[in-house]
């Protein structure tokens, strides 16, 4: 189901961790979507120097989070800030079509973390992600 | 790497005692049953071996309460639709509960969207257990159906269904219940439970997949679900599947013989691995009644992280498990069963389902209790609502 | 005593190869498909792999087109049902024809005499055909399916499927094919043949029992029939019989790689048993069309003597065919095939099915010409009607 | 499905054939019932001394002519008018449920025998054997 590059992510994920003083922190998501992205950068001469990040979720959740830091870092702030979830997905081979979008935020949580370091206020994107329609027999197998 | 199956909730090995049975009747005894010459008349000896078999392991009355099917869902599909058209002149409402399989809620869904039934999904308590007098309180007039499950698949959870089966037949109301994951491991007896219908599947106890059978009462109304043929006494049509009947007819005959040896070593196996995963980890909830629980099931909610991920860790570490976590099954909201339970979205994204079948050892559950506590130290320390 | 068998419409032997296939997944690769563990993704891989055979031999073009069932009545059941439930509101007029298998024919019934469908049936002619002339002019404003059988399993008449399906495209109405006795044997490609739906079955070409698959082209309105969990694309629910289908795959890729070669022993073995039969016993009748007709199938009228008793005889000398006498069924009427290419009812009586497999051998064919003359005239000998 | 009883009367059946000269015969079914069975009998003083039959029809309902006519054989007409279908049956060790009527009716081909050579006239039994109501959905399996 995963590519063998989301399974390194997965297994050794990069850039674990929180950053004291952080110039910049961004969290997506919430415990009830099942995915919460919480990413702290740190920036200097418009680069970004530093980048870490924790995460709450499932296997694509926490290796999309890790690639994300690892295509960001050394960046500069804007390169940073054109970076997609879709471009995050296919830098790990691709995501199960399910995943798509519930599990692939880490452009998302970077996106915060730089409005945060620039001063800019956003909402959390929780919503947005999670609540496309969805239909009533269209549940996971209970097995 | 050796590799440890903890999810017979999902599927089990097929006893090789079931395999052998089977085998001749790929390319030996291959007739069709309902043929006339002397290959069908094999197949259909077969089949009545492996009837009285499964009889038998369930208590029923007579050979001929019990139809084939192809695995859980068809029975309860079979049960649920089959009772709907036969008595929707009576009546249209159904009686279930909210923590019933998919098999049981979206057949129900069905006939309440596309059949104009009306459907009560009782609530459960915080150990998902149904409450016989809410069962009571909700029968109506026009209520044709009451279909609540032995044994649920997630929490192991069992309920009370000879009371509610009391109920039921004191109403006069038609009683199914879903005992796809009680049968081959817990004594199940349709008289003393007292039901009317009762769905059972041939893979949960080492059985074969794709067969299973439906119980159905003497002097139950029901209609067909598949139509064709006359095979299973003109009530369910195709060529029969000699094989997969042959093998649970098998696989019945070893459960009734092991039943009460399989469920003390089960128990003692769950009981070790529950008091394990207590002892070792802390922020953890057990889901599901602590007594009235399938001998084989272990659930546990770990807070603070997710269920996807730890089935990848004990995937990468070789344990097979499963979780009630919205991640495994690509939909967006966890386990309606834990939900029903009380549970948080955030807890119930948490859970682990460890069910152990008659294979597994003392050593694996060791091995369990050795690999999980890293697992959830590893992903608690990326956790970001974690402050350990 | 050697046995002969010559029942392959009935059902065939699983072909050693598809066995050998299944082998793994019983004990082995057991895993749940939907389970995402590794033992889970194993078995979801043996699908794919298994689809991706099935696909090619029926020459759709995408894999997600092909749900596998649990044999071709519950993919003829899936389709009928399934378009009537999700057309209903446009229409409720299915056309059929008067041949049909049980498994379309009942589940036709069904939905006139429980939902308020009306069904046509097309009669055929003398040789089993229907006519497409007639299938455009039974279509109407409110007709929302035609289900027309790709080959006749009792008279093996091959239906001119690819123009019907012309005109139900050019009407725009949705086109049902049952081709459990064609796939395997002869050329099927659901492109050439305009079909929207098409119902297969492992145990008619060396597969498996209690698999089978239904085609739904893309785009194709369908309801599901099996309610539960997600399996198949959330199309159809049950836990994967993965042996099952696996051996299926196994079988598609086995009959694909040897299609020509079959079909052209079995013409041959065929064509010897007719005119062996013909030149060696009088006043019969073939049914079903001499040339449109399966390579397998051979069925005669033997006139004076009934069916059920010529396979008693057969059977007792080790021989294994079948009959469309009503005495075989237990029922009163005989074929309502052979009934409705005009036979009559005594003709009908004594008709007898024999159908070949790629198994059979010349030496076969050669016993039952030697056994089948004999049975005829000890049975005519004792019929009050025979003035021989 | 059938007992061996039944299986050494289809394989070895007793009496066939006609009886020229017969003092009765007897006939019932018609071949759109599926099954006809006609009896022949010779009478001698009210013994029945020599009984054949012939018939068309399944395996049950040659068994069913073959032993009748072993039955009866010797016996007085007044015995042989007390068979009844149901002894025929017994006499076999049971035949399917599917064939007890409607293959099962030599003894009244016997009747209608012994009618003929007591000079009583009587109807074709077929219509009342086998139109008894019946079910669409209930025919045989088509394999
Ligand atoms: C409680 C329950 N009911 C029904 C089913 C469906 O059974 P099957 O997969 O054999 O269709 C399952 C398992 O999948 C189950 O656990
Ligand atoms: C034409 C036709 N359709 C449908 C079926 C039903 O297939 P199955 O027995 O696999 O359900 C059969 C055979 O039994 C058949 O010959």
């Amino acid at each position: 189901m995963y590519t063998d590059k989301v399974m390194d992510h997965f297994e050794n994920p990069r850039n674990v961790g929180e950053l004291e003083g952080a110039d910049g922190v961004g969290t997506v998501g919430n415990a009830k979507c099942g995915d919460i992205m919480k990413m702290y950068i740190k920036v200097a001469d418009d680069k970004i120097t530093d980048i870490k990040f924790k995460t709450f979720g499932c296997g694509a959740a926490i290796a999309t989070s890790s690639i994300a830091t690892e295509l960001v870092k050394g960046k500069s702030v804007k390169e940073a800030q054109e970076l997609t979830n879709k471009a995050v997905a296919e830098a790990l081979g691709g995501l199960p079509p399910a995943k798509m979008h519930c599990s692939n935020l880490a452009a998302d949580a970077l996106k915060k973390a730089i409005d945060n370091y620039l001063g800019l206020e956003t909402k959390n994107e929780c919503e947005d992600h999670h609540h496309h329609e969805h239909n009533d027999f269209d549940h996971g197998c209970s097995i | 790497m050796t590799k440890v199956y903890m999810d017979n909730g999902a599927t089990t090995p097929v006893d090789p005692k079931v395999i052998e049975a089977m085998q001749p009747y790929f390319s030996e005894v291959y007739g069709n049953p309902s043929s006339f010459h002397s290959f069908g008349r094999e197949g259909r000896n077969a089949i009545t071996e492996a009837r009285d078999k499964v009889v038998e392991l369930i208590g029923a009355d007579y050979t001929k309460e019990l139809i084939f099917t192809s695995g859980g869902t068809e029975a309860d599909n079979y049960a649920i639709k089959g009772v709907a058209s036969a008595l929707e002149a009576k009546g249209k409402h159904i009686i279930t509960s909210a923590v019933e399989h998919h098999a049981v809620l979206h057949t129900c869904k069905y006939l309440e969207k596309r059949r104009g039934f009306e459907v009560t999904y009782l609530p459960v308590d915080e150990d998902g257990l149904v409450n016989p007098e809410d069962v009571k309180d909700a029968i109506r007039e026009d209520t044709i159906l009451i279909t609540i499950m032995m044994a649920n698949n997630e929490v192991g959870t069992i309920q009370p269904i000879a009371q509610i089966g009391e109920i039921a037949k004191e109403a006069g109301v038609t009683f199914h219940t879903d005992a796809v994951q009680a049968v081959g491991t817990i004594p199940v007896d349709v008289n003393e439970l007292n039901v009317d219908l009762l769905s059972l599947s041939g893979h949960k106890f080492n059985g074969p997949k794709g067969v299973g059978a439906l119980y159905i009462r003497k002097g139950t109304r029901i209609n067909k679900f598949m139509h064709g043929g006359a095979q299973e006494r003109n009530r369910r049509a195709t060529t029969e599947n000699v094989p997969a009947i042959v093998g649970l007819g098998k696989a019945a005959e070893i459960a009734m013989e092991g039943l009460e040896q399989k469920q003390e070593k089960l128990v003692s196996l769950r009981d070790k691995l529950i008091s394990g995963i207590e002892e070792r980890i802390d922020h953890i909830k057990l889901n599901g009644h602590r007594e009235k629980r399938l001998p084989g099931n272990v659930n546990v909610s770990i807070k603070y992280i997710e269920g996807e991920s730890i089935l990848m860790k004990l995937d990468l570490a070789g344990i097979a498990a499963s979780s009630g976590s919205a991640c495994t099954s690509g939909s967006l909201d966890p386990s309606h069963v834990l939900l029903s339970m009380g549970l948080t979205h955030e807890v119930a994204h948490g859970s682990l389902r460890l069910t152990l079948g008659k294979y597994n050892t003392k050593a694996e559950v060791d091995r369990v209790l050795e690999v999980l506590p890293k697992v959830v130290a590893d992903l608690r320390s990326m956790s970001p609502i974690y402050n350990g």
